[in-house]
């Protein structure tokens, strides 16, 4: 039980920061909401509605890596993640808290972003939500791991997307086929496997990327 | 180019890899030996032997 | 707190090079000698199809080092010995070149079947090209982070995901096939023959080997680096 | 209590800590000591886990739950104010009665009227007395503190000696400094590294 009391109290001191800096979440929104109107114009008048689910999903990936490039800095102010590596509470629990709070930030993102999409683009039906549901818990996790791993190199912010960018593919496969394949369910299924078998490894090795 | 060609392209481009990468780890094996000798004059530039390689330990003076 | 060994001590003696280079000689010039002459002629694809011998075994030897590098991080991980650290990274280093041949030889063999050099259809290709995405993130990875055990740790778990993200992302391009395009026809492995498949063997064999021989090379070269920088420095102080 | 054996660290070429033996009984008071770049802040973190030995054995006697560390930089969240920070580390730490603990040393540090303010607004010394509170929140048997006078004030360094005669003889504390005759009546061993 103590375990998910630090993941809590984590996630919430997450939500916490970004409620008080308020830098993360607004750019976030802004973000996906000025792709997908870049989009409309990228997007030649003719073109299927396949390749606007395409383009929400690249949308979708970009403001996560945006959130998941910020992730980290506020334990990287005044060295606190020496701080929490140090607390007797199970190391994976930062990483569960740090995802947990990630995922709350995106999906605040989506609910804004999603219902702009149906608008500009094309509808969306339930199995195409569920995608977009299982496919957020899968960047954010891998996410989270992948952004704690360059928060300790030089060149960060270029360090993240290269190295989440080709796990990210199987995801963008799993949702943009539940969007548009008329047996969605499989793809549900494949991005449920994958966020079962990333996660795990992700909460496994975390403790390894923060420990000297 | 017919099928023959492709074939041989296909076959050369690994030997070529390959040998390239042989090329690579000979300059390689010519730096490590340059090194060497580089150390070896180090050594016998010192006067003194070089000291024994256990750990310099600093002893601990508890107050009396 | 058990500490890790020494690198002046590398277990994998040097001696046992020479012999294991001259083997892995003869059995590729085996190999080649069977799949260019002796291997029969495919009915429809004549020539060309020879590509076949070096490719896929060199294909399979990418993924053997990509597997040799995971399980050398995996041991990195639990064992806390900082010698598995340069056997991932060279075995992972190994990977990537044969990783980037698979990539050309199989763009020449669809140049030379389909008269296109980059096809979606052949998923085999399309996974390599996401795995080398993948491992050349790995190097990225391996240059910004300093050296010392978070390093080795950080590229270890990486090295980890890689593997893992073999067998899943095949899988994703395999269902992403039914939306992307449906493939015009697939290619399954050819039916082969006996000769086929003794070359097939044979070349496989040779190309594993060769990937070793060559891993064990780059390794001693590395190890023989740690040690004479540690040897200036001993000096040096 | 700690006992290190030919104990040495290098990052890659770089050695950051010529090997050294460490002895300290439970309770007794470790003054390390050397110039800047001789490695204390490399033993401390090695003594606290931070980091693993690159050679040399070491075992520390105490796990994380008892283990307080005082570093160079505060180690809290500038967005969250004092009470936030130590709510956070007091649930981590698993404190009892949290709020009267945190409370107590606010008001010890002289804390207690900005302890709803934002780290991010304190000043360098408020900020090292904010760290000294959570390095002292679950009242370790072992407190390792890296140079803990470099950013206080006569008035905090003064509260910072009161802290540490109370504890002598019921903690083990290893303190690095530049200023070791401050500590002089309260050593019980003293390590200089070169």
């Amino acid at each position: 039980m103590s375990y998910l009391a630090d993941v809590a109290a984590l996630t919430r001191k997450d939500l916490r920061v970004e409620l008080r800096a308020r830098d993360t979440l607004p750019a976030m929104l802004l973000f996906v909401l000025s792709t997908l109107v870049v989009f409309h114009f990228a997007l030649p008048t003719g073109t299927a509605d396949d390749a606007a689910y395409g383009l929400l999903w690249v949308a979708i990936v970009f403001t996560a890596l945006l959130g998941l490039a910020r992730a980290w800095v506020p334990e990287q102010e005044h060295g606190v993640l020496d701080g929490l590596v140090l607390a007797p509470c199970d190391r994976s629990a930062i990483w569960l808290g740090k995802t947990l709070a990630t995922l709350v930030f995106l999906l605040a993102a989506q609910v804004v972003a999603l219902p702009a999409f149906v608008l500009f683009f094309a509808p969306l039906d339930a199995t195409a939500l569920a995608g977009v549901l299982l496919a957020n818990l899968g960047i954010c996790a891998v996410g989270s791991l992948m952004a704690a791993m360059a928060a300790a190199g030089r060149a960060r912010e270029l360090l993240l997307p290269l190295l989440l960018l080709p796990l990210v593919i199987p995801l963008v496969v799993g949702g943009v086929g539940a969007a548009i394949s008329p047996e969605g369910e499989r793809y549900l299924l494949f991005l449920g496997l994958y966020d079962g078998v990333f996660a795990v490894l992700s909460w496994a090795s975390f403790e390894y990327v923060v420990t000297e | 180019m017919s099928g023959g060609e492709y074939l041989a392209l296909a076959y050369g481009v690994v030997f070529v890899v390959v040998l390239a990468y042989v090329a690579i780890i000979a300059a390689k094996l010519a730096r490590l030996q340059r090194e060497t000798t580089e150390i070896l004059e180090l050594a016998r530039s010192r006067e003194a032997p070089p000291r024994s390689a256990e750990p310099v330990v600093q002893k601990i003076s508890p107050t009396a | 707190m058990s500490s890790p060994s020494d690198p002046l001590t590398s277990s994998s003696p040097i001696r046992s090079l020479p012999f294991l280079a001259a083997v892995a000689a003869v059995l590729m010039g085996l190999a080649i000698v069977l799949a260019l002459v002796v291997a029969p002629e495919d009915a429809d694809q004549g020539l060309s199809q020879r590509i076949f011998y070096i490719h896929v075994p060199i294909a399979l030897t990418s993924y053997f080092c990509f597997g040799l590098g995971a399980w050398k991080a995996l041991l990195l991980l639990w064992r806390e010995d900082s010698r598995y650290d340069l056997e991932s990274y060279v075995a992972i280093h190994q990977g990537t070149i044969f990783g980037a041949l698979t990539l050309i030889t199989g763009s020449i063999w669809a140049k030379a079947s389909w008269g296109v050099w980059w096809t979606w259809s052949s998923n085999q290709l399309v996974l390599f090209l996401v795995l080398f995405l993948f491992y050349c993130a790995y190097f990225m990875l391996r240059f910004s982070l300093e050296d010392g055990p978070r390093r080795a740790r950080s590229s270890a778990v990486y090295a980890l995901f890689g593997i893992v993200l073999v067998p899943i992302s095949f899988l994703a391009i395999r269902l992403a096939e039914d939306f992307i395009h449906p493939t015009v026809f697939t290619r399954e492995g050819p039916q082969m023959t006996g000769t086929m498949f003794t070359a097939f063997c044979v070349s496989w064999t040779a190309v594993t080997f060769l990937a070793y021989v060559l891993y064990r090379v780059e390794l001693a070269g590395k190890r023989l680096d740690a040690d004479l920088r540690e040897l200036r420095e001993a000096l040096a102080s | 209590m700690i006992r290190a054996r030919g104990l040495e660290k290098r990052y890659g070429r770089r050695r950051a800590l010529a090997p050294v033996d460490v002895d300290l009984p439970r309770d007794g008071v470790l003054v390390v000591t050397g110039p800047n770049g001789s490695g204390k802040t490399t033993l401390l973190r090695l003594l606290v886990g931070l980091a693993a030995p690159t050679r040399g054995s070491l075992d520390v006697g105490v796990d994380r739950s008892r283990l307080g560390f005082l570093a160079h930089e505060p180690l809290v969240y500038r967005e969250l104010t004092a009470l936030e920070n130590l709510d956070l580390f007091g649930r981590l730490y698993r404190v009892a009665e949290r709020r009267e603990r945190t409370g107590m040393l606010l008001e010890r540090f002289g804390l207690w009227e900005a302890r709803n303010e934002r780290v991010a607004a304190y000043s360098r010394g408020m900020a090292q007395r904010l760290a000294l509170c959570r390095t002292l929140l679950h009242e370790p048997d072992l407190l390792v503190l890296d140079e803990p006078y470099a950013a206080l004030d006569e008035q905090g360094a003064a509260l910072l000696d009161r802290e540490l005669d109370g504890l002598r003889g019921l903690r083990t504390i290893v303190v690095s400094t530049h200023e070791p005759r401050r500590l002089e009546r309260l050593a019980t061993a003293r390590l200089a590294l070169a």
